[in-house]
């Protein structure tokens, strides 16, 4: 069995005897005898380094891959993008890897600075001036995101579009029940939201929010000027969850006068890894600054003057806050925001732009190719960028079952509230910058044989 | 912007072609020189790039006959624009400005910087595990699916609970996702109105308060007692059946073991209460005894301490919560499982809360405690907590008499000390002893908590530290403690920075590289 | 056995437990204290170990079942007893401890320490690639042998020549091999007696005259004339009948183009001799110009320099060799070949000289040139040469009044500055030089190399280093002459040690921890 | 395409402008026209880093790998052993692997006590007092010691035992016509060197040097008592080609008297990569240290007084002796000696010594599996330890082609010089600590249906 404890017997024998005790045992002497357990855990025995590696070997064998065993386009807030070498090579150096939070900043400006640089590309991208260290992921940033707004208007209603990915707004409603957020469903016309019309919202319960995805999750590019509007008249803040990549391409949030945008940072870095860990981006404007969720990296000087780099403005946080904090979040995703980083100097200002303008086109010729099969028809009318969904002629999810065993995953089938019937005939499918028009073409072909049978 | 560029001669104004600070110069640590390392905007040369793209055939439409007008920007988002030279120079550079549990020993209190075993980071890059899609349908995902029930049970067979959510990502989400389940228990049996305090005592991590209001509760703290454990009687006192439950840690914040944990229990059980157990130091028990057998009836682990998932220096971690039968039906959806014909899948409980994470989870993380798990097995686990306090107990020892020990008793994994007295006597501060502790190659403890200990110094030495370690430590901590405090106000002078300025950070905030 | 130990508390003699150091406390280097790294055999302590073993259920003989007596060891050979914790924060830490390209600048002349790309890493490393067996039959390696093919194919293409051998794994093997070609062809000839003497230029590398030697051959050195390249006119006067050949560098090692090369080649060629070319410093001339099209017979190439394979601390590298048709029937065997149906397999040359390693080269650094070669492509090793001549020169043009330039005109990827006129204005030698960069944040360039430049530092920017990298070399280096003797005496100042005593190194030998 | 130069239109200029030059091709202009590439190399244009790595992927994917593709019973101086992931981890950071040889120790201190550190575990398993800091691989560690031994003795014979490996001795060969040293086969007697009697030896051209390698390519045990012997009877130095993973479990070659130690390192640490980088280890007694080839590091102290590692004893070096030198060795394979001695660091004392005992039961099992099947025989009768050589009733090379059918690569087929009747039927076969008996037990029967058919 691997062993990575140290200690000899004759170590242990003798640290015992520092301690005056006389048995392992003894060291547990406080725990009342009726707690302890009988014969320890019941839990098969350690084994070597190479027998683990053999059984995670046999267990990731098992899985279907993407690149190994099946060609991507699934999305859906989880994108199959290339992530380069340096990626690898140096954001997972152990200094990274294996460092406490930075509470000694004097020995952690190496993740400290990483954090910094972060900081600010994700206001480059979203067009904010405060963004923090990063939260668990894309929908727990949109969580913090509405209990900022909440607290910042003193109103509890949120109005959140249908665009926003499904899960993320289950995971609004789960941690609602507890702060008491009551969640207005906004509905989608034709692919984009449509807010309530003047004179609603302005009555008894104005909202404290809109929260928008741009794009959304049927691909479609959302109309934030008029989200704007609607925020401004009805005095509430423009939430906007935003798709990191899409902005290489697309207007910031900022732009259109959102007040804070957040996002799944998962496409810089990132695997799939079957969906974590990713990476919550959030940033705001100034002004909300005090009421940022989780950790916040300022620069300032040593005692000889020298740059250096420490968490700010901690009084927010739960460790000095407590119960009036302004979130409860202590470890975060810096790691993946440090890999985030790192893909985003590789891509640099052109590499982000023609990151996103590679995977629009692969889009744009996917959606052709895929409209052009007999009985497949666009979800929505709206213009997309990355993404889109569509309607097939069979339930999606068996279509994307059939699709597997051609060496496809096919996109991901969407749940009955896309589809105005009620069937659950939408499928969504993305195309990154990976896609050759070979693998797209392949798709087509394939997919017209699954939805003809 | 004012900006202190690595060197004169790398700021010539005007000069286009000089925007860029010097890659390839090594930077701010020993055998890098003097000057501090530039960020990578400041290495930024316009139209220098690294990125370079798959040829792919795809048509190669312009941006404006993509996207229409009115969404299209105009101009390109500014990242950076260095080389991948650069880039890796800087990165590389930024590593040797950080202290790791790879360097050396970190014994932060609470947070159980462990060594963690290289074979879990291989365990966790294999491609099999990291290129899987989290939508993709059950039958490709049959080795995730089984890879996560596998350590739910083991996790459950640890903690001696029923079943387990593996979504929470981090120990405070799964604080609120316990509490959240609490809610539900209590709303389920029509109390959802009545229950409106959790109890939770001064000792306690601050996750734990702010999770209570986020959880809809109001916090009640109860003190600690003069052994630093719960005052049952003062616990008795705020016990009513307003009460949804209780937090603790146990061992506590103070490395203590909650001894009156079954009377606790019994007494917030008999009010209709739940026992919440925070995890976060369950490393001092593993197969000894376990929160199940104390009578909690929810528990969180934090697998980014107990487990060996590295802290990656702030995240990402795990923060499973395992529950006792009557949660069960109530845990976050969906849920791994083993379906009757032995293949595995997705099941949603019958009276869910709903999902806390996008997806399953930090499933990498989780794939790493897993192998953690195996290699070590049932035995080594319990010789993990064994090692363990065995160390903590004999750094106690050896600093009786140099530090004040405010609990001096047989502890768990860590144990508190305070510099008060040597405030007192010599004006060294616990924040002077951290600072010396950095110079002396240890990473420091955690101070100034427990709040309820004045000048806190909390130390967790974990148990992959050596006899030979600990002995240096104590010799460190020893040394220090008769240390001059002027001197020591002084450190550390041998980090790439030295003592930082956080009221200004705070006073004039720069969150930015474009707010200088 | 003298040993200064990491720290009094480490060192209590005669306790056993004690054997070993502090493996967990970060040594001597900013974040890592103050003291001297320990060794593993510091960190040993008894019984401890790290190693675990996969199940095989092969039964359990003992060693003295499978082992006859007069064979079998009676103790087993001490290696090290440390825990994997230890084991990695050690070299961890020994990292901290090591400059490298990774870190900054590498301006060793000669040497092309460019930026090695990720990629190659990782093409280099895949299990396809570095889990096969060198002795499968050609059915289980086709792709191996592919990758082989098209590198050769590539380098003949890259310096002109007609065939090549990938086997020697380093550029002094790849000389060895050369004049052992050399000796088969004038044998074949029937002139392998007569044939005695191989011509060097005095500014030769060390490994072409001791190459030499153990091709059998007498040197003959030839002077540089005032420009600093072969003084036609003397060479003339040493080639004769009994010349073997001749070994040139081009550009020379002082960076300078030879531009009688052609002259030179006819002359050789004249009397029967051969030429060799010294493919060290390819660099500066790829897609420019080609040693084939220069009337060499013979290259050898360091793929480690010019091909970005990094230089592993000292190695591994590759020296294949490349040469002129005639001299292909000679070249090493077995030889991976592209047979007719399309397939490949090995070939043994007509007349081959035999092997030259054990067994195909050093295989992965040959994929990591493959790599990097696909990734540039030819036009982008054009602009490798490039921007390597340009960075020379740019940085010579900057030098220029503040050290002598031997040779002040053109040079190719390199140039060779003197600090003579600084020893004698104020008495700072082209070691201090060399030092008191190490405090700026750059690695020192070569020193006293070539020989025939007094107090020689000897400059290779490479191409992957930015204008604003030169700019603050320039900086460093004009600060540094403009700079006092006495201060740089002390230097490096900022290095995990201090000036080195070599002499006393040489004198009581400590070749190993044993020999203490 | 990938580009690694930084270089901008914009400071190129400014550069050219510097140097007083209009264009790059005026850098050339002391390049006489006529020796100008015209119109470039014929070289095909760069890919894009993704584009790289499916090309790389393409060709490793035709190749039989180890453990994806085959199971390995192949050996003869190449092993598939276990590779702990911490030499991945440790041994090949950054610092370690873009570093030059360690010219500045000041900032090697890395590289320098890590060859330290190594040079001391190779003394300690081959008996010897000083170790160098490596060699290219085994064949060329040989060579070099019979450059020693001939330097050092004056007589230019040396007598190479046919168990020396066949390749090695072919090196040998390939050098001894530039250094005109005079090689003497010396032929296996069941298994086992079969030194000259009594009486020749001593006569006209006596030999510099025996070699003789241990276990010798048959897997069988060499007696090196008797070589020692016949050494100091002759008066040559005794030169041992030593397995490390073998002195695991067997006495040292300097427990015997060797004066020379060398061994091919490949076994710690280093995956079978096709041949190459591999590890030539060189040891020798101290009086022989002057005439060491290649590189030694020494401990000394700084300028302060603290410990320190330097190259040392220089002047044997080619850069300073030149045409005088010990050796024309400059880059070496440190890299792999720095894998190596992490990779000894967590197999430790205990460890090494299980590894070779690990083998030693694998071979064993097999040896009995392997000789139960009709119709093969041993091809030596002399005792082994990790590695043995059967006959064959079918030529080895087919034998093994079969094999790679049903995923195993079974040895390797031995030249006719070693099966007395000139056939080529010898079939050599290694078994490593990661050979499961069930792997084994398959091996035996496929084997017998490949023999039986
Ligand atoms: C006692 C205690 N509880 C809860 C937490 C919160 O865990 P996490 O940081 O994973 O959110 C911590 C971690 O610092 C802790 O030490
Ligand atoms: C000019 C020259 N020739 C030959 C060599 C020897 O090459 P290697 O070190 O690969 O044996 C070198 C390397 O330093 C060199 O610079």
């Amino acid at each position: 069995m691997a062993d990575f404890v140290p200690h000899t017997d004759a170590e242990v024998a003798a640290m015992l005897a520092t301690i005056g005790l006389s048995s392992l045992d003894e060291l547990f002497a406080v725990i009342p005898e009726a707690l302890r357990l009988p014969g320890g855990l019941d839990v098969a025995p350690g084994l070597s380094e190479a027998d683990v590696a053999d059984r995670a070997a046999l267990v990731a064998a098992t899985n279907g891959a993407v690149g190994r065993d099946l060609v991507c386009f699934a999305g859906g807030g989880a994108y199959d993008h290339d992530v380069p070498a340096v990626v690898r090579r140096v954001a997972f150096r152990s200094e990274f890897v294996t460092a406490y939070t930075p509470y000694q900043p004097e020995v952690a400006q190496g993740v400290l600075q990483a954090l910094f640089e972060y900081q600010t590309v994700v206001c480059r991208l979203f067009g904010m001036e405060v963004a923090n260290a990063s939260l668990y992921d894309g929908a727990s940033a949109c969580v913090e995101a509405a209990n900022l707004a909440v607290a910042a208007t003193g109103r509890s209603t949120v109005w959140v579009s249908r665009g926003v990915h499904p899960q993320w707004r289950q995971v609004l409603a789960t941690f609602a029940v507890g702060t008491g957020h009551d969640l207005v469903d906004v509905p989608l016309v034709d692919g984009t939201t449509a807010w309530p019309a003047e004179g609603s919202g302005e009555g008894s319960n104005p909202p404290g929010a809109l929260l928008v995805q741009y794009p959304n999750h049927l691909g479609c590019i959302e109309d934030l000027a008029a989200a704007a509007q609607v925020a401004r008249r009805t005095g509430a803040l423009l939430l906007v969850a935003c798709d990191p990549v899409a902005v290489g391409l697309l207007r910031s949030p900022g732009d259109h006068g959102a007040d804070v945008v957040v996002g799944e940072g998962q496409p810089f870095g990132t695997p799939l890894s079957f969906g974590g860990p990713y990476l919550g981006m959030f940033a705001c404007t100034r002004d909300l600054v005090r009421r940022l969720p989780g950790r916040l990296v300022g620069e300032t000087v040593d005692v000889d003057g020298r740059r250096a780099y420490v968490t700010t403005l901690r009084t927010r946080e739960q460790d000095i806050r407590r119960e009036k904090a302004s979130s409860n979040v202590c470890t975060n995703q810096t790691l993946i925001a440090v890999a985030a980083i790192v893909h985003l100097g590789w891509l640099g200002t052109a590499g982000l732009r023609e990151m996103a303008l590679r995977c629009a086109r692969g889009t744009r010729y996917a959606r052709q190719a895929v409209l052009g099969i007999d009985g497949i028809e666009p979800l929505a009318g709206a213009p997309v960028l990355r993404e889109f969904a569509v309607r097939l002629p069979v339930a999606a999810d068996l279509a994307v079952e059939r699709m597997a065993d051609e060496g496809i995953l096919a996109g991901i089938a969407l749940g009955p509230e896309y589809s105005g019937d009620g069937t659950a005939d939408g499928l969504l499918i993305a195309v990154t910058e990976r896609r050759t028009r070979a693998e797209i073409d392949a798709y087509a072909t394939a997919l017209e044989k699954v939805v003809s049978r | 912007m004012s900006l202190a560029g690595p060197g004169p001669s790398q700021r010539r104004p005007g000069e286009a072609v000089m925007s860029s600070a010097a890659g390839g110069k090594a930077t701010g640590a020993p055998l890098m020189g003097r000057d501090e390392e530039p960020t990578l905007f400041d290495l930024s040369s316009p139209g220098r790039r690294a990125a370079s793209f798959r040829h792919t055939g795809v048509p190669e439409w312009e941006a404006d006959e993509l996207v229409a007008p009115e969404h299209l920007r105009d101009q390109p988002a500014p990242v950076a624009e260095v080389s991948e030279r650069d880039l890796v120079a800087h990165f590389t550079r930024l590593s040797h400005r950080q202290y790791s549990v790879d360097l050396g020993a970190y014994p932060l209190g609470s947070c159980t910087m462990k060594y963690n075993p290289k074979l879990c980071d291989e365990a966790a890059s294999l491609p099999g595990l990291t290129d899987v899609h989290p939508a993709a349908p059950v039958s490709l995902i049959q080795g995730w699916l089984a890879l996560l029930v596998d350590l739910e049970e083991t996790l459950c067979q640890v903690t001696g609970m029923h079943a387990a959510t593996l979504q929470p990502p981090a120990g405070a989400a799964g604080e609120l996702t316990g509490l959240l389940l609490m809610r539900a228990w209590h709303a389920w049996r029509g109390e959802g109105e009545t229950r409106r305090r959790v109890i939770i005592p001064d000792s306690a991590h601050g996750t734990n308060p702010a999770s209570v209001t986020l959880g809809g509760y109001q916090v009640t703290t109860v003190a600690s007692d003069e052994r630093g454990c719960v005052d049952v009687a003062a616990l008795r006192r705020c016990l009513d059946h307003d009460v949804a439950g209780i937090m603790l840690t146990n061992p506590n914040t103070l490395g203590l073991f909650e001894e009156d944990i079954a009377e606790i229990a019994a007494a917030v059980h008999e009010v209709g209460g739940l026992l919440y157990y925070d995890g976060a130091n369950l490393n001092a028990i593993l197969g000894v005894t376990r929160p199940g057998d104390m009578g909690f009836d929810i528990v969180h682990m934090n697998l980014h301490k107990t487990f060996a998932v590295p802290h990656g220096g702030g995240g990402p971690g795990a923060g499973p919560v395992a529950v006792s039968p009557r949660l069960a039906p109530f845990l976050p959806g969906p849920r791994p499982a083993r379906l009757t014909d032995g293949s595995f899948g997705w099941d949603r409980p019958e009276r869910s809360i709903g999902r806390v994470h996008s997806w399953h989870g930090n499933a990498l993380a989780l794939a790493r405690a897993w192998s953690y798990i195996v290699a070590n097995g049932g035995d080594g686990l319990r010789r993990v907590a064994e090692m363990a306090v065995l160390n903590a107990n004999w750094l106690r020892h050896r600093l009786r008499g140099v530090y004040d020990i405010p609990y001096d008793r047989p502890n768990m994994h860590e144990f508190v000390v305070s510099a008060a007295g040597l405030r007192r006597r010599n004006g060294l501060r616990a924040a002077d002893v951290a600072k010396r502790l950095l110079e002396e190659g240890f990473h420091a403890p955690t101070v100034y908590f427990p709040l309820i200990v004045d000048e806190a110094l909390m130390i967790e030495p974990t148990e992959t530290e050596s006899l030979q370690t600990m002995e240096a430590l104590a010799a460190a901590l020893v040394a220090i403690a008769a240390g001059d405090a002027a001197d020591a106000h002084e450190a550390p002078r041998t980090s790439p920075v030295r003592r930082v300025d956080e009221a200004r950070a705070a006073r004039h905030l720069i969150p930015t590289w474009d707010a200088r």
